[in-house]
Parts: structure tokens; sequence; C-alpha cells
């Protein structure tokens, strides 16, 4: 298996406070793989390194043997990665649909002002665009929410919306961040098949944030554990469970899984809360 | 899929283009400089007052900046309408003066005549203010960002037009306080009474707020809600009374400036409230929005540029006329400010999710 | 989608009706803007003999209605004290003819220029549309006058204005579009060189610095001073500008103060003109130098904004002792109507104005039998242009064939006394201002 | 909680409808409307602002009562309103006696003797009881109001709203009725009097909306049924049967009504056109821009020095010419502005842009660059458009002869603006619909999200800038043809706010929106110029009350209106 993503000594700063340490990282190529850790650990911050949001500050991001880190958002998007949010960020204002298109932006090239005079070409394009964007939008089951304003969508079918979108662009890496926050035990399920399907049918790698145990031992092949921005230990998930570091890491703030598991509840809350 | 030619050739004219910017703007700050030092045209004597008027100044565009920047910090709101809350409270001083002159109390009672106006301004424009966040403003909380702008835009014509109507179109003379006529030797340079008593008015003014937002409950309460609505609601913040009561003390600085503005300047008019709003709105965004020490910084760092700048950067690039693109400047060095430093001189670095 | 289309079809339907009620003899009629006004007194009024042969058209009055005369002006904005003023003059002007000329009621309709071209024209291109308009008073701006005067003359209108000076105005040359165009107001060319010539040769300055608003007016007279000053052998050492909205004016002082002048003459507006006055002897190197002005801030607001240093301050303005009429007691109707003194300087020319108008509409005005009027345009225009000796209370009017009816006897006054209440320069015992030259 | 008494709560409703009425004497609208009439020879504007004072004081109070009762009981509705009304009355009557004593007049310039007798109705101060006694009718009828069925108030409330509109705008209908011809100067002078209606055309208003809105309320849903009935051919045969009605109302639009509704539709169109310029940098990409007016000046001047015979023009070059010129000039200075301020976000932005604005209106109007703009004394004698050949140079001074037809009447100028006001509008409308629009709203939803789905915000946010700028440019290249002379101070910052706010107004986003919002802001108050002292006064209250009713603005985007849409469906479906 050929690597997608090699991560070396990725290192981000937000004054004196170490996110991010020094932190080795691969992602083999249809591969799923996660990141897990207490909350502040810096999972997202690492994921904001990769997609180009925050520049990290040291180390190097290598995909598919192109150095990201010097390459704005866009560009890194157009190599290929796309990203969900941890707190769902989906164009309110605008439909689903539309919420789509704008993830298409990237395969559209007709100049505004053939636009203006609407060439056949881009009547051509723009009908490929909203097919494959309908395709999309029953792919992940929104089948007729079309014409709904992002922000008047209920929360499981945001989360589905935002993923659409980041299948819009083609990715060959996925990144989410905790899809399954704020779901129900039916949802997760739901999710966890979904997220493999990804893989299995579209050959889509994907990497991903996740606090919600089940879900992570459940579908990853390979686990790397961040705390206080540092690796503190990598492997397939029956290693993770075992490694004493992990299980102290955990450990050490109360109890075990079920702090793993308040503090997943705790995070779902807020973004329930920020969603309105 | 990499970046196409022409994506390239865009990146690097609008690096090109940005950097050259700052260059020139720098550059032509640089040799105006030395060309109008080199000419010799004005005695350093002349070079201090032109910063002490610059101070003078800028202190006034600080303390009704601190308005929209308490404002801004709590509702992320342009108030609009603070100019002229800046005017009604010159309005009513000028009334209250006057009067008072008519009986020559404030020829007796000088700081007396000083004091009462200012605390007399404070309140009306305080009253003012609150009466505007309840009709114009409050309705609005939690429309879209521009609403409450629009509303604001609103206000500030109405304000303008029914004081145009009570009071008329033209110029009322804020009555002069005879004990501040004159100069003050300050460390060898004489500095005009007015300046020097404008200008620690205006710090006065300033360090009282300061320490009642960093030290008060209501302080506490108002940094609070600035943080979030929501969190501080819970926390048994009556989150509305935190707004109204930073919106009047807001409008209460702008008061007591407008008194302070009438004293240095001495006219009082339905109009007066427009230009120094903008440019007090220009200090705030300066100085960094939101942030009080930030307001200060921005009003006197204005000021002074307002006040140097057309001599010193534009005479000596051979520009005639300097002082006709005084406020040319201060934009422009806004927006070279903002090249430099995009949250303003004390804002906080990451603006995402403020806007 | 069929809701709205309804709606937009009610609407039209509506619009529509009108359309055709009054669209009918769009075709029939010629446009109104080719014949105005030439609607057939004869069908009107059948008794009436008169035939209007004016070669502008004629305004018909029935007996009922009243003599339409209009101001425009800029009466909102920062500016509007100057509109509001002259506004004013000519409602005195009014009611000093009990509110009624030719047995019938004046009415005043007023329109808003706010200083700007496009004001003007709008303004003017409403105004023109009135057929029953007789004559105009304005407008306040030159600026206004340059955007809406085109329009007004080509409708047959004569406006008379109270407060333009830009010289180009009345300029023999000045073109056709400018026909209907008179004023009281002087041109500037003849006050930037007497307040030159009074520097240079009263005074004995030779070195001047001059100091404008940005408005076109006080750019164009400091120009004719700088002009005239050096064309007499002075020496210009700054001209320095402003911003109109501008209040600390220390730092450019500071700047002309490093030129060393002896005379600074800086023709404003009485907001800027208040500043520099209030503030120009607080900066070093300018506690001497003369300090000169002209006729916009010849006005009481001037000691109120310009404070003690107002005393000494020279300023030009047409000369009141020129001022036949009763001046004070117009100030005195002006104080008991609106309460409080005048907004500007050119109330007296707009009641001046408003009176040249009256008296040349009853001179040309034919009115029949039973009080219906009829007044030829034309007539009414070369009534105004022909005013002679006319006695205003600014002295005594002639118009000249290029528009000027102002007197232009150009005086310099010197302020003696700073309290505003004492402001009085047509007082013959103890005025303030005090005329000194000539 | 207890409930408040409701009588207790009709006093608080007249003393607070009072104080408003005491403000609306001191501002000055009484005294001058009481001049002007709403019908004539028997109630002035003054009076008729009053008694609608008094009459929602009543109305008001009385809705409140209906609140504050359980059982719905119309005498103390009746009672309610009538003591609203009293006490608003009581409070002017105080006014009078007070002001009968003292003088406020060395306050409030407008507390004058004609106030307070127009207040007394010409009585005297000692007949001053007849201000409450009024009041208390008003009052009173205001509460009967609210009494009557919905079928008849609504009637009612549209015929009054239309004959005051008709008043307040008499002296403009007359005036293009009368110029029509004879038969319609008739008409006019039947229906108008000087200053406001007369009492024949007040009952023919009246009497004919509520006939038409009866009419509506009756047979209203058969017609709209009808309609929704037709076949597919019939409704497309109406739409273009409406479409083509459109059309010819406006092109004969200016020839009818003079040129005064021309330049009034002129401006408005031009704000239109900026207006969909900023559209499309603050309405679709989000991006607040408060110093537009520089592009509108830019685009002016542009055409001014290539078209000018005056002493700053450069070449006598065909407006048709400089047009495009100017728009491309615009569209430059638009990258120019817009590559500074890339990185600045939020209000940030705004205030930088606002220094853009006031930078060009300074520089052109400046000393220092008066020798190529004309400073102060501005650019005059700009050619106006010729369809046909110019002539040659005679003298630089002079005009070139247009040999045909010359535009020159604001009626000419008329089809140039709203022809090219309805090409933006669709040049707007396509690139809304188009990858770069859906790019600006997601940019103005989310910056950074839309950057990492891909979307170039360099490029992006350039382009709006550039388009942003070429439509304003193109709205004053027509408005320095309009004119014929431009001047530094036409290019105010108010114009950027009333461009912002007519986009807000309108709705953010929504191109008939701004069509919308540019005849509510720009259009009224071009026709108010009568009442100009208050004239920004009412702006300035309109611009709070809309956005107190309507945040969303009166015309919202389609992405609103389709969700409106998509719940009423369901809606549907559940039913």
């Amino acid at each position: 298996m050929t690597t997608l993503l090699t991560a070396t000594k990725v290192t981000k700063r937000f004054g004196g406070l170490v996110a991010v340490n020094a932190v080795d990282f691969e992602i083999p190529e249809k591969s799923i793989v996660s990141m897990i850790g207490p909350n502040g650990a810096g999972k997202t911050t690492f994921f904001n390194c990769i997609t180009g949001f925050g520049k990290c500050d040291e180390g190097e991001i290598i995909f598919e043997g192109t150095p990201t880190q010097r390459l704005r958002p866009d560009q890194i998007s157009r190599l290929g990665i796309s990203r969900t949010y941890q707190n769902i960020r989906l164009f309110a204002e605008m439909s689903a649909l539309e919420n789509i298109l704008v993830g298409q932006h990237i395969f559209l090239h007709s100049s505004w002002m053939s636009a203006v005079i609407g060439t056949p070409k881009v009547h051509q394009e723009e009908r490929i665009a909203l097919a494959e964007a309908q395709r999309l939008l029953d792919f992940v089951g929104l089948k007729g929410q079309g014409d709904m304003m992002a922000r008047n969508l209920p929360y499981g079918a945001q989360r589905r919306l935002e993923i659409a979108r980041a299948l819009a662009t083609k990715p060959k890496l996925l990144l989410l961040d905790e899809p399954s926050a704020g779901m129900n035990p039916r949802e997760t399920e739901d999710l966890t098949a979904f997220i493999r399907q990804l893989r299995d049918e579209l050959g889509i790698t994907i990497f991903l944030i996740e606090h919600h145990m089940r879900v992570v031992m459940g579908i990853s092949e390979h686990i790397t554990v961040l705390d206080y921005g540092e690796k503190i230990a990598e492997g397939t998930p029956a290693e993770i469970q075992k490694n004493p570091r992990v299980i102290e890491a955990y450990l050490g703030r109360g109890a075990a899984t079920e702090g793993m598991a308040t503090a997943h509840e705790r995070h779902s809350d807020k973004t329930n809360s920020k969603l309105r | 899929m990499r970046t196409s030619p022409g994506e390239r050739l865009l990146d690097l004219a609008v690096s090109g283009v940005l950097w050259g910017f700052r260059i020139l703007l720098v550059a032509a700050i640089l040799i105006g400089t030395i060309a109008t030092i080199r000419a010799g045209k004005y005695t350093s004597e002349q070079w201090i007052d032109f910063v002490v008027f610059g101070i003078s100044q800028g202190s006034i565009y600080a303390l009704i900046a601190l308005g929209y920047t308490m404002v801004y910090g709590i509702l992320r709101m342009i108030n609009f309408a603070h100019g002229d809350i800046f005017m009604t409270g010159a309005f009513a001083a000028y009334f209250l003066a006057t009067w008072m002159n008519g009986t020559g109390f404030i020829d007796s009672y000088p700081i007396l005549g000083l004091l009462i106006p200012i605390l007399f301004a404070m309140i009306v424009a305080g009253g003012i203010a609150m009466l505007v966040e309840r009709i114009a403003y409050r309705p609005l909380r939690g429309a879209p960002r521009l609403v409450p702008l629009i509303s604001a835009i609103g206000a500030s014509f109405f304000l303008e037009y029914a004081f145009r109507g009570f009071f008329g179109p033209g110029v009322y003379a804020y009555p002069p306080i005879k004990a501040l006529e004159g100069e003050w030797d300050i460390l060898g340079i004489g500095i005009l009474k007015v300046q020097v008593v404008v200008a620690v008015a205006a710090f006065i003014m300033m360090a009282i707020l300061y320490s009642i937002v960093m030290f008060t409950k209501v302080g506490k309460a108002m940094r609070a809600v600035s943080e979030s609505k929501d969190t501080a609601a819970l926390m048994g913040i009556d989150v509305n009374r935190i707004i109204v009561s930073t919106f009047a003390l807001g409008a209460a600085m702008a008061g007591a400036a407008g008194v302070l503005y009438s004293l240095i300047f001495r006219q009082v008019g339905f109009f007066m409230g427009f230009t120094p709003g903008i440019k007090a709105f220009t200090a705030a965004v300066l100085g960094g929005i939101g942030n009080i020490p930030g307001a200060m910084v921005g009003g006197l760092v204005l000021g002074i540029f307002e006040s140097v700048g057309p001599s010193l950067f534009l005479e000596g690039l051979g520009i005639t006329r300097p002082y006709q693109l005084k406020d040319a400047i201060a934009y422009t060095m806004l927006v070279m400010i903002l090249l430099f430093r995009p949250s303003g001189i004390l804002g906080e670095r990451i603006t995402t999710k403020k806007a | 989608m069929t809701k709205r289309l309804l709606a937009l079809l009610s609407v039209l339907v509506i619009a529509s009706m009108a359309l055709a009620a009054c669209g009918t003899p769009a075709t029939e009629a010629p446009v109104a803007t080719e014949a105005p006004a030439t609607e057939a007194p004869a069908t009107e009024a059948p008794a009436a003999a008169y035939e209007c042969t004016d070669a502008l058209g004629c305004v018909t009055i029935a007996p009922d209605e009243p003599v339409h005369i209009a101001y425009w002006g800029v009466l909102s904005g920062p500016d509007s004290s100057l509109g509001e003023d002259s506004k004013r003059g000519v409602e005195i002007a009014i009611d000093d003819k009990g509110g009624k000329i030719l047995d019938h009621d004046i009415l005043l309709t007023t329109e808003d220029a706010g200083c700007t071209p496009e004001g003007g024209a709008t303004a003017a291109t409403k105004l023109a549309t009135d057929t029953s308009i007789v004559g105009l008073i304005g407008s306040s701006c030159s600026d206004e006058t340059v955007g809406g005067i085109a329009t007004l003359t080509n409708a047959g209108l004569t406006t008379i204005s109270p407060s333009n000076t830009r010289p180009v105005l009345s300029d023999p040359a000045r073109g056709p579009d400018y026909a209907g165009y008179l004023r009281t107001a002087h041109s500037d060319a003849f006050q930037g060189k007497a307040v030159a010539e009074f520097a240079y040769n009263v005074l004995g300055a030779r070195k001047a610095a001059t100091l404008h608003d940005g408005s076109s007016y006080a750019q164009a007279l400091q120009q004719v001073f700088a002009d005239n000053f050096i064309a007499l052998g002075g020496e210009i050492v700054a001209q320095e500008a402003v911003a109109k909205d501008a209040t600390d004016m220390k730092p450019v002082l500071t700047t002309i103060a490093a030129a060393q002048p002896e005379f600074l003459y800086y023709p404003v507006f009485v907001a800027v003109g208040g500043y520099v006055t209030a503030q120009v002897r607080d900066v070093a190197g300018l506690e001497t130098v003369a300090l000169a002005g002209s006729d916009g801030i010849f006005t009481a607001d001037l000691l109120k904004g310009g404070g003690p240093n107002t005393e000494g301050m020279y300023l030009s303005s047409p000369d009141f002792s020129a001022f036949t009429g009763d001046y004070a007691g117009f100030i005195a109707k002006h104080e008991a109507k609106y309460g409080g003194s005048t907004l500007s300087t050119f109330h007296a020319h707009a009641y001046d104005a408003a009176n040249i108008l009256f008296a040349a509409l009853e001179k040309v005005a034919v009115v029949e039998a039973d009080g219906t009027i009829y007044v030829p345009r034309q007539a009414l225009r070369d009534a105004i242009y022909a005013t002679k000796d006319f006695q205003g209370i600014t002295g005594t009017l002639s118009c000249s064939p290029s528009g000027d009816c102002g007197a232009p006897v150009i005086a310099v006054y010197q302020i003696v006394n700073s309290d505003p209440a004492s402001w009085n320069p047509a007082d013959t015992a103890n005025p303030n201002p005090k005329k000194i030259y000539p | 909680m207890k409930k408040e008494n409701f009588l207790w709560s009709a006093v608080k409703t007249g003393l607070i409808v009072g104080v408003v009425a005491i403000f609306i004497c001191f501002v000055g609208m009484v005294e001058v409307f009481s001049k002007r009439d709403v019908i004539e020879k028997l109630i002035t504007l003054g009076q008729f602002v009053l008694l609608a004072a008094m009459f929602s004081a009543g109305f008001i109070a009385s809705r409140h009562t209906s609140s504050l009762l359980e059982k719905n009981k119309p005498v103390s509705n009746l009672v309610a309103g009538l003591v609203a009304g009293l006490f608003t009355g009581l409070v002017l009557a105080l006014l009078v006696v007070v002001g009968a004593e003292v003088n406020l007049r060395a306050v409030f310039l407008n507390a004058t003797t004609t106030l307070y007798d127009v207040l007394t109705l010409d009585k005297g101060v000692g007949n001053v009881w007849i201000l409450p006694l009024i009041g208390a009718v008003a009052g009173l009828l205001g509460a009967a109001s609210l009494l009557l069925p919905q079928i008849l108030r609504r009637p009612i409330t549209q015929a009054l709203v239309f004959v005051i509109f008709m008043a307040f705008f008499s002296g403009l209908f007359r005036v293009v009725m009368i110029n029509q011809g004879s038969d319609m100067s008739k008409a006019a002078k039947y229906l108008f009097g000087q200053t406001g209606l007369t009492l024949e055309g007040t009952l023919i208003f009246f009497l004919g909306v509520i006939a038409v809105s009866m009419l509506w309320s009756y047979k209203g849903k058969d017609i709209q049924a009808g309609v929704t009935r037709l076949p597919k051919a019939g409704r497309l045969s109406l739409r273009v049967i409406v479409y083509a009605l459109i059309a010819y109302v406006a092109l004969g639009l200016p020839q009818v009504s003079g040129p005064f509704i021309a330049q009034v539709i002129v401006t408005v169109a031009l704000f239109v056109l900026m207006g969909l310029g900023l559209n499309i940098t603050l309405g679709f990409a989000g991006l607040l821009d408060l110093g537009f007016v520089a592009f509108y000046a830019i685009g002016a001047y542009t055409v001014g020095l290539l078209t000018s015979y005056g002493a700053f023009g450069l070449q006598h070059i065909p407006f048709w010419v400089a047009v495009p010129i100017a728009v491309l000039v615009a569209m430059a200075s638009g990258a120019m502005l817009g590559l500074p301020v890339l990185g600045i976000r939020g209000d940030y932005l705004a205030i930088a842009t606002l220094g853009f604005g006031e930078i060009v209106r300074l520089l052109a109007g400046s000393d220092f660059l008066a020798p190529f703009f004309g400073g102060p004394q501005g650019i005059i004698g700009i050619q106006k458009p010729c369809l046909g050949t110019l002539g040659p140079f005679i003298r630089v001074d002079v005009p070139r002869v247009c040999n045909g037809l010359e535009l020159g009447k604001p009626q000419d100028i008329y089809y140039i603006a709203v022809v090219s006001a309805v090409i933006i509008a669709f040049v707007a409308w396509r690139l809304r619909e188009s990858r770069l629009g859906r790019a600006w709203m997601a940019i103005r939803e989310d910056e950074d999200v839309a950057e990492a789905l891909g979307v170039n915000l360099i490029q992006t946010k350039l382009l709006a800038y550039m388009l942003g700028a070429a439509f304003a440019g193109l709205g004053g290249a027509i408005f320095a043809t309009l004119i014929g002379s431009i001047f530094a101070t036409s290019m105010q910052l108010i114009v950027s706010i009333n461009v912002v706010s007519l986009i807000i107004v309108g709705g953010m986003g929504s191109i008939p929106g701004v069509i919308v919002g540019a005849i509510a802001l720009i259009g009224l108050p071009e026709l108010l110029r009568e009442v100009s002292e208050f004239r920004f006064l009412l702006y300035g209250a309109t611009l709070i009350i809309m956005m107190l009713a309507k945040p969303e603005g009166l015309w919202p985007s389609q992405a609103t209106r389709r969700e409106l849409h998509h719940t009423e469906v369901e809606a549907g479906v559940k039913a």
C-alpha cells in the first residue's frame, strides 16, 4: 500500500502554548485512520495544518509527493483533500443544492463573461453539475431536500450535507472532524456503515477525529493518540486499547471509558447549542 | 490537480502589488519627511505645536471612539448614530451654559461652570442613547448584521434633523470660560489652557471608564456579555440591562466629548456630529475595535497624524495645499496600518469569527 | 408565482387605466414641454379678449388662483443655513406685500437643491414642469445654478439668485442658457479686487497669505485676490486650503505662519471662518497678522464662532452705507417672525430679489376685468433685466444685460466689537463692523 | 402577574402619543404643514397630522385594551380610546397654556405663536379646551375603527391611505395632468386644489378605492382561481401581455409625465445601477463597502474628462465611446481598491473602503489635482449623447454639433438609464446563478470554508470588487451626461450610505430588492423636495421603521422566497 499523506515533525504554537508538537503521521492510501485524544489535545489543530487553515509553524506535510505547507487552502483542496467541521459550517443562507454546487466549484471552468452571455457550454456545464449535485444529495440520503435552506435542515441532515459538500470536490482524502457528534446510537451505526461505504465504493481515504470510541474502534485500521499536542501512541485498535500510556492519558483525568464518554457528551451538547 | 499558470500569475501580481503598495507608501512617507525636514521651513517649536494640537484633537476623537468601541464590543454593531449623540450632548450643555453665563455663574465658579454642563450633557446624551437603543436597536437584536446598521443610520438622520427642526440650521456659540483663556507653561512649552483642560479631562474620563469596565460589577458583566450573551444570561446577568448601560455609558462619554469639543471650537450646530463621528469610528478601528485602550490609542494616533501629516509627509512631496488632504492622510494611514496589522493597533489578532 | 403575477397585473391595470386617461392627449396634443402654458386661454376663458403673443408664452392665472412663485436653494444638509436665510428674505418680502400681488394671493413653493449641481438640476426640472410658476428666486449655491439654469431658461422661466457670487454666472460671454438668470448678489470679481487694493494700498501689506475651504466660492475668490495682489506688486507667500468640515485649524495656520505673512485673507463660510478666527492668535507667528474675510462671513455668526479675536478683523462686503432702504426694519421683522438673528449674509439680497420680481410682475401683467391675470414670460424677463435704480435695502439696484443686479460697490469693514449683539453694520452712529474703505 | 388596569394603560398611551405630538410640533412640521391642505379649505396637513396622532392614540389604546381584558367588551375599548385621545389632547393643550406664559422659543425655535394658533384652530388660548375635546372624539373614532369588521376596515384604511397619498403628492399629479392639455387640466382642477385635494376629489378617490377594494375582496378569489385554471398556453400569453404592458408603460411614461418624473426615474435608475453593483460586493460576496461612491465618481469623471468641451476636457469623444472606457476605468479602480483590502475583514473593511471613497472625493476636489480635475470649480460642459455623427472640432470651448438626434433632455436620458439598468439587472441575475455567484455567496457565508472547498478567494473577491465597480461606473457615466457638469461635492459619503441602505431595505442579495429599495429610498425623497426641511427626518424615520417592520427587506432574495414557498408546500401536503 502506498502512502497518501506524510506529515513529519508538524508543530503548531499559539503564543506560548504548543498545540501540536513535532507529530509524525502517515496515511496509507484507501485506509481509514483515526486520531483520538482528550479535548484540547490538538487534533483539530492538526487537521487545520493539513488543510491549510492555519499554517503550521514547523515540519512538513507531503500529499502525493507535493509539499502542502506553502499552499493556500483552495490549492490544497484542488490536490484532493476535503474536510468537514467539528461544529458544522454549512453556508447557512444557501440551499442544500447550492451548498453542494459550491463544492463542485473547482470542476467548473466557465468564465463570468460566458456565464453572462449564457453560452451553450455554460448551460451544459451547469446541467452536469446540477445532476451531479442531485446525485450526491441522493447518495447521502437527502433526496428531495435540495431546495431547503441549509440552516433549516435538521441536525443529522446538516452533517450529511456537509459530507456531501466535501465529496463534491472529489477528494482522495476526506477529513472528518467528529462526524458522530450529537448523534444517537442508531444514527452512529448508520454513519459507520456510510464511512465504510465511502472507502469501499468510492475508494476515498478517510482520516477521522472522533470521540465516540465505538465508531473509532469499529472502523479504524490505524489509530493515533494525541495528548497535549504530543503523539503518545499509534497502532491498530487492539493495540491502542491495550496501550498503557493511552489508558493513563484518559484515566489520569478521572475514569477511563466513562471519562471519554462524558467528554463526548459534553462536547455534543456544545455543538448542539451552537447550531442555532 | 496543479495550479494553472494564469492563477500563479495572479498570485504573483497580487503579492507584487501589495508589496509595491506598502513600499510605495513607506517610501513616500520617508521621502516626504526627509524633504520637509531638509527644507527646514518649520522650527522645532512649531513641530511641537503640531503634536500638541494633534493630541487635543485626538483626545476628543478618543472620547467619542470609546462609545463606538464599547457598543461594538458587546453587540458587534456599528452605532452610526453615535456622532449625533455627541451633538445632542453639545446642545444640552450649550443651553445650560448659556443660561449659567447669563447669570454670571460661570465667571464666579469656573470649575463648576465647566463641570455642571459636562454632567448635564452626559445625562442628556445618555438618556437619548437609551431611548434610541430602546426604539431602534433592541427589537433588532439577533437580526442579520447589517440590519441594525441601517437602523442606526436612520437614527442618525433622525437625530440630526430633529435637532435641526428644534434649533434651526444656524450655529450657536458656546459661551467662553474666561478662566480658560490664555496659555500655561508646561515644561517650557506654552500650551493653551483649553487644550490642557480638554486633554486632561479626556484622559480622566477614559481612566474612569476603563476602571468601571475593569473593576466594577457592571463592568465585569459587560465583559461577560461581550464574550457571550448566552453564557452571561445563564450566569444570571441581565443582558438587556447591561446592554442599555453600555449604551448609556458610551453615550455619556460622547456627551462629555461634545462639551469639550464646544469648548475648543466654540460652535454648536445640528451637523457637528457627523464628521467627528466618522473620525472617531476610524479611530476606534485604527486602535482595534472593541478594545478600550485601543480607542484611546487610535484617537491619539489619528489626531497626531492629521495634525502633523500634511506638513511632514505631503509638503516634502511637493503637494500644494496639503491640509486640504488631511483626511486623505488619515484614511491612507488607516489602510496602511490595516495592511500591516489587519485588526488594528491593539486589536486581537484573530478576526476570523468576529466578522 | 401566480399570486405575484396577479398583483402585478392589478397594478398594471390601474396604471394603464391612468395612462389611458391621461395618455390619450399624449398623441393629440404636443408634448408638454414643447408648448408650455400656451394652454389656450381662448377655450379656458371665452370672455377674455387677451391673446398671448409673447415669445415664451404666458402664464394664465384664474381669478381664484394665487400668483405662484418659487424659491429654490439649499434647504437640507450642512449648508442649509445659507438657503434658509434667503428663503426667509423672500418670505418677509411676501409679508410686506401683505401676501398679495395684483389682488391675488402669493403662493411660494420651495424646492431643495442641496447645494449640488444634481440637486439644482432636479429642482429646476421639477419647477420647469409646473406651468403655473411665474418667476423664481434662487439658487443659493453657484453649483446649483450650473446644474439647473439651462432647464429653467429653456422652460421660459426667469430666476434671480440672491447669493450666487461665482463670476462666470454673469459673464458677458455666459451663453444663451443663462438668459433666464440674474442675481442681486455681486460677482466675486469685484470683491477680490477691492480687498487686494485695500491690503496693498491702505494697509501697506506686501506679503499676503490666503486660505480657502475647498468651496468653489472661496477658491475662486482667494484666487482673484491673489492675482490682483500680485498685479499690484505684492507677494503671495502661502496659499493654503482646508476641507469644508475641518475644525482644527492650528496645524494649517502653523504652516501659514512659517511663511510669515502680514495679511491673511480667508474668504470662506461661517463654520471655517469661525474656527480660523478663533484659533489664529494661538499660533506662534500669527499673533499680529492682519485678518480679512469676505461676505461669506459677514454675519454676526462670525462673532459667535470667532470670539474675541474677531475684533479688528477686516471684512469685505457690499457697501451698507449704500443700503438705502430700511435694513433695520427688515431685521426687526425677521426677529419677530423667526426668533433669533439672521442665518447668513444674503437675506437682504433675497428680499430685494423678490421685490424686483414683484415690481416687474406688476409692470407686465395683463389684468382682465374679471381678475384673470396673464403674465407674458419674455416680457417679464425683459422687465427684470430693465430694472433700473430700484430702491432695495441692499442699495440702488440696476440690472446689467449680463444679469448683474447687485450694486458692485464693495466696501471693507472692520469689526470694532466682538459681541454678537452689537453687530449692526447699517447703524449710523455706532456701526459694527465699521466701514473703513473706500 | 397582575394585569394592568386598561384605563391606566390608555392614559399612558395618551401621554406618550401626546409627547410625540409635541415633538412633531417642535420640529416645525405642524406649522409648515398647516400651510398645505389635505382637503382644500377644510383640513390642512398640519391639522391632519395632529388628528392622526390622536386617532392612533385611540387605536393603540383600544388594541391594547383587547389584549388586557379577557372578555371582549366593546364599551371598554371605546372608553380606552376616548381616554387616550383625551390625554393626547390634554398634553397639547398644556403645551399651548405653558407656551402662552413661558417663552419656549428661547430654546425651541418652532414654539411660535403661529403654532399655538394652529393648535387652537385660530381661536386663541382661551379656547384651548377645544383640543382635548377634539382629541377625545378622534380617540373614540380610532377605537371604533378597531371594532369595525375586517371586511369594512380594510377598504376604509386603504382608501384613507390613498387619499393622504394623493393629497401629499397632489402638486405633482396636478402639474402632470395640467400639462396634458385642456381636458385633463380641467379634470386636474376639479380633483386637486392649489395645495391639496378638493372636496370632490377627496370623495371620488375615497369612494373609488373603497369600491375597488370591496370588489377585489369579493371577486378577487374568483379572478385568481380563473387565472390559475387557465391552460398553460393561456397563462403564457397572459404573461406576454403583462410584459408587453410593462414595456409600453416604460416607453411611454416619460413622454406623458414630463421631464421631472423622468429625471427622478433616471436618478432612481442610477442608484439601481450602483445598488446592483454594491449588491455584488455586499449582497452576494458579503464585502461591506462604505466607499462605493468612489466608483461612481470615477465613472463620472472619466466621461467628463473625455467628452467635456470645458477647460478640462481632454478629448471631445462621443458619449458612446466614453462610456465603455469609463466602465473599464471604474473596473480597474475596483481592482485597485480590492487588492490592498483583500485580507481585511468585516467592519475593518467597512472603514477602509469608506476611507477610499473619501480619498477619491478629496483628491478630485483638491487644489493639488485641480489642473486635471478642476478642483472645486468642477468639470462643466459635458457633451450630451448624440444618435448620429458628431461634427468636427471648431473651437475647443464649443460643443461639437450633433448631426442627428441629440439626447439632451431628461426624458431622453431616461431611456439610456432605464435600458442600462435593465441590462445590468440581467447581468447581475446571470452572475448570481453562475458558478461565480455561488462562490461569492459561499464567501459571504463562510470565507474559510469556501476557500477550503477550492474557491480562490483572491480571484473571486477581486472580481466582486471589479464588477461592482463597473456597474457603479456606468451609473456615474450616465450621471455626468445627465447633469452636464460634475463637482467633487456631489460625491459625498452620503451617496455610499444611501446605496448600502437601499440594498438592505430592498433585501440583501436580491436583485428586484435593489429596484424596490431604490424607488423607496431615492425616488420618494426626490419627490418630497417640497418638504425639504423634513425630507431627511422622514427618511431617517422610514429607515428605522422599515428595519423594525421588515428586517429581511421589502423584497427578499430568492433563497428566502424559495424557502417560504417550500414551507407552504409542506404545509399543503400536511393539510
